[in-house]
């Protein structure tokens, strides 16, 4: 049992050692010539005016929350795939319970006119 | 014909920052002095300008019939994506300004700020007449005269529009150029 | 239609002449709109383009307009001052009348009254004078 | 639109200068709320050179080559305004052939820009595989262009009183052999694009341009014909023999991009019809006509009107008696539909921007002249 962690060790050393490596290459090896002009914000080549720390339409972040929402779900419900076949009858039903709880969510939101993008 | 250069636009000649030896240029000195190490730093330039010269991302700066050539060299039948040149629409992702048309007093400003925001290091091709010393429009009022007054530039590619052949052969010369670079300094 | 012209604005109308498609007219500044306005009513309903010309004496806007039905041509040209001279615009009669003014006033410096945005197009907003007269001398 | 319950702030965002989607250098000022484009500010000027101002300093002949720089997706169409305003100032007559000839060598040049639209337009939706064949099917005529002019894209092709130089051997059959070979792949792309979902999504129903509105801000060209109005130079006014020649001018009634973009495909097939019959009947004989040496036409003034890949292209001549032009003008198409874009952009979200410049079609270098 205990070489299997042993893999995740490896894994993540391997992991931070090749970011270490390459952030170390790339600052040695490139060049440095800060401008001030370089760290401008690049818009078509105009200096920007105004900021864009503005006040949106509040249905952008209605649409924000359902998508990350569902997004999470997604990921559970891969691990979820990958061993349903060992699992047995149970993990099944759990998990349609999981989306059903989700889906009373999404409906919800519908009702109250979070979907509507006009 | 001296004209005047818009304010905000920065002499090429004056760099904003004097060092610009990298970390390594800095010890690469001290490295040269132990015997073997010209070796290790020759083959370091070649690996590292292999890699420049071989992707060189270009800006897609279409400002006049420049740009269309461009655009046939970078299509299907002269494709540029053999010499690894892929066109990007930022100058944040991009290493090689391609200045493709007539400059007008009215871009010099907007050029000089896509060069400065470009990262390092940083090339430019002047393609055609107009971005090389005003070409045809040599007598006008608005046009400024050669590219070069506002940002340094590597090759300059006569023709108006140079044929695609043209341009590739700027490429191949700039990319012999970047072959000569070392980390040690321009040589 | 030069009939037409000439009864409905009479003297306004400097001078009228017909050379094939073309109906070359001479308007005096104060009735340009209205001259326009009624062309647009007989069908010269597109305005092809609003230019002008340094004619060393003085300046001349010329104003071409088309009927599609027709295939006419109605060439208005009208006198401005060399310097300082002023127009009146023709954006209440035809909205395409905005950007080809604006160039006329960038390239030699005649204004149009009532115009909604009366700025330089071509040229950066601190150029000095107007390149296309014949006046002005490329430095 | 809804009733706003909380109040939000708009931004002004440059889609500016160095775009890879303006086509040239034009700057847009997009004043959003959030992703809908409340109000658009062109800003334009940017490859202004001053060609009219230089006019005034070269000969008749030298002024030539700078009418190929205005238009640069079709230079014959410009040459052929200048040469037909000096040409009627000096009551001079180009040749049977050399007309024939100049009338292939402008629809040569309007399936060359149509193809450039076509392939611009589609790698702006994305598509960018039908800009790699919209380009490599522009090629051969490259070629044509090069065996004739001597160049790809600023031809320069045309003279006072006819063409610079006879078409070489083998031209009429390459010419022909093209005719044939473009069909079948044009209802390929059109099968490709209009047969696309996200390309109709994108493109039906967008930048509507009503057809009174196009004539009122003085479009011309695709862009008036894609909003119903029946109405094309070439059928109008006709000059060189396209009052010989059968074909027909095509509209669509649908006044948005997929109406632009379908009216320029039908005629790319229009213009190989042209091609082809031009093709057949070809005379012999001179392709210049007698011109005197230095041209000096008389005083006076005249204007020549083509119809362009993208509208109605015209040139204005005044001339002093000297060898040099009093005054030349050039009214060109793009500059007006700039100036119809805010018109076209209200309303609509920031991706339809996109559309809409790219089926408008403009050429910035004909824009600020």
């Amino acid at each position: 049992m205990g070489n299997q962690y042993a893999y995740v060790a490896v894994f993540t050393l391997v992991g931070v050692v090749f970011l270490i490596v390459a952030l170390t290459a790339a600052w040695v090896l490139r060049p440095r010539r800060p401008s001030k002009a370089k760290y401008m914000p690049y818009e078509c080549g105009i200096v920007p005016e105004g900021d864009a720390w503005n006040q949106l339409n509040p249905r952008y972040y209605i649409f924000a929350l359902l998508y990350l929402l569902f997004d999470v779900e997604a990921a559970y419900l891969y691990p979820w795939a990958i061993r349903v076949g060992k699992l047995g009858a149970y993990a099944v039903v759990e998990m349609f319970i999981f989306l059903a709880v989700l889906a009373f969510g999404l409906g919800y939101a519908w009702r109250e006119g979070g979907l509507k993008w006009e | 014909m001296g004209i005047a250069v818009p304010p905000d636009v920065k002499r090429p000649d004056s760099p904003e920052s004097e060092d610009s030896l990298t970390p390594l240029g800095r010890t690469a000195e001290v490295i040269c002095r132990v015997p073997g190490g010209t070796i290790l730093m020759t083959t370091v330039d070649k690996v590292l300008n292999w890699g420049r010269a071989s992707s060189l991302w270009y800006l897609t700066y279409g400002l006049a019939c420049c740009a269309i050539e461009m655009m046939c060299t970078a299509a299907s039948r002269w494709d540029l994506d053999r010499f690894g040149l892929i066109y990007r629409g930022t100058p944040r992702q991009s290493d090689l300004m391609f200045v493709a048309g007539t400059v007008s007093k009215k871009m010099a400003p907007v050029l000089r700020r896509l060069y400065d925001q470009m990262a390092d290091p940083k090339y430019v091709i002047a393609m055609g007449g107009c971005a090389c010393e005003g070409g045809p429009f040599h007598d006008s009022y608005f046009t400024v005269q050669g590219v070069d007054q506002i940002v340094p530039v590597d090759v300059y590619i006569a023709g108006c529009p140079p044929r695609p052949e043209a341009l590739i052969d700027g490429i191949l010369k700039l990319q012999e150029k970047i072959n000569r670079e070392s980390v040690r300094g321009k040589k | 239609m030069l009939e037409k012209l000439k009864a409905q604005f009479g003297d306004a109308i400097e001078s009228a002449e017909e050379a094939g498609r073309e109906l070359r007219v001479q308007v005096a500044p104060r009735s340009l709109v209205q001259v326009a306005r009624a062309a647009k009513d007989e069908g010269f309903a597109y305005l092809a383009d609003i230019t002008a010309m340094d004619t060393n004496d003085a300046l001349r806007v010329v104003y071409r307009l088309i009927s599609f039905a027709t295939g006419r041509h109605l060439v208005a040209s009208a006198l401005a001052p060399r310097a300082g001279g002023r127009l009146p615009s023709l954006t209440a009669v035809f909205r395409g009348a905005e950007w080809p003014e604006r160039e006329v006033y960038d390239m030699f410096g005649v204004r149009f009254d009532g115009h909604p945005d009366m700025r330089r197009i071509l040229l950066t907003d601190d150029w000095e004078g107007h390149p296309l007269l014949k006046t002005w001398q490329t430095k | 639109m809804t009733q706003r319950l909380t109040p939000t702030e708009t931004m002004v965002l440059n889609m500016g200068p160095q775009h890879p989607s303006t086509h040239g250098v034009l700057r847009l000022q997009l004043t959003l709320d959030g992703e809908v484009v409340l109000d658009c500010m062109p800003v334009i000027g940017y490859l202004h050179r001053g060609i009219e101002k230089i006019g005034e300093a070269r000969t008749y002949p030298q002024i030539l080559p700078y009418t190929d720089r205005l238009d640069y997706l079709s230079s014959a169409s410009n040459n052929l305004a200048y040469v037909q305003a000096v040409e009627k100032l000096m009551g001079v007559e180009a040749p049977e052939r050399a007309k024939y000839l100049r009338v292939i060598l402008l629809e040569l040049n309007r399936i060359a820009s149509h193809l450039m639209f076509v392939a611009t337009f589609a790698n702006d939706l994305a598509a960018t595989t039908v800009f790699l064949y919209g380009l490599r099917e522009r090629e051969p005529i490259m070629d044509l262009f090069e065996m004739w002019t001597g160049a790809r894209l600023t031809q320069s092709g045309l003279r006072v009183g006819g063409l610079a130089r006879d078409i070489p051997e083998g031209f009429v059959d390459k010419a022909r052999e093209y005719c044939t070979f473009l069909p079948p792949r044009l209802d390929e792309y059109d099968r490709l694009l209009s047969g696309n979902r996200i390309f109709r999504v994108r493109t039906e129903g967008i930048g509507i341009l009503p057809p009174e509105e196009a004539v009122d801000y003085g479009c011309s060209g695709p862009t008036l014909r894609g909003s119903g109005v029946r109405y094309d130079i070439r059928r109008d006014e006709p000059y060189e023999v396209y009052d010989q020649l059968e074909f027909d001018v095509v509209t669509t009634s649908t006044c948005d991009c997929m109406g632009r973009y379908a009216v320029r495909m039908q005629e790319m097939r229009q213009s190989l019809r042209i091609i082809q019959q031009c093709l057949d009947r070809l005379p012999e004989g001179e392709v210049i006509a007698k011109v005197p040496r230095t041209i000096r036409p008389p005083a006076g003034e005249a204007y020549g009107r083509v119809e362009s890949p993208r509208g109605d292209f015209g040139c204005w001549v005044v001339s002093d008696g000297g060898p040099q032009p009093a005054r030349v003008r050039f009214r060109t198409p793009s500059f007006y539909h700039v100036a119809a874009l805010p018109r076209m952009l209200r309303g609509w979200k920031i991706g339809d921007v996109v559309a809409i410049l790219g089926s408008v079609d403009v050429v910035l270098g004909e824009v600020d002249r």
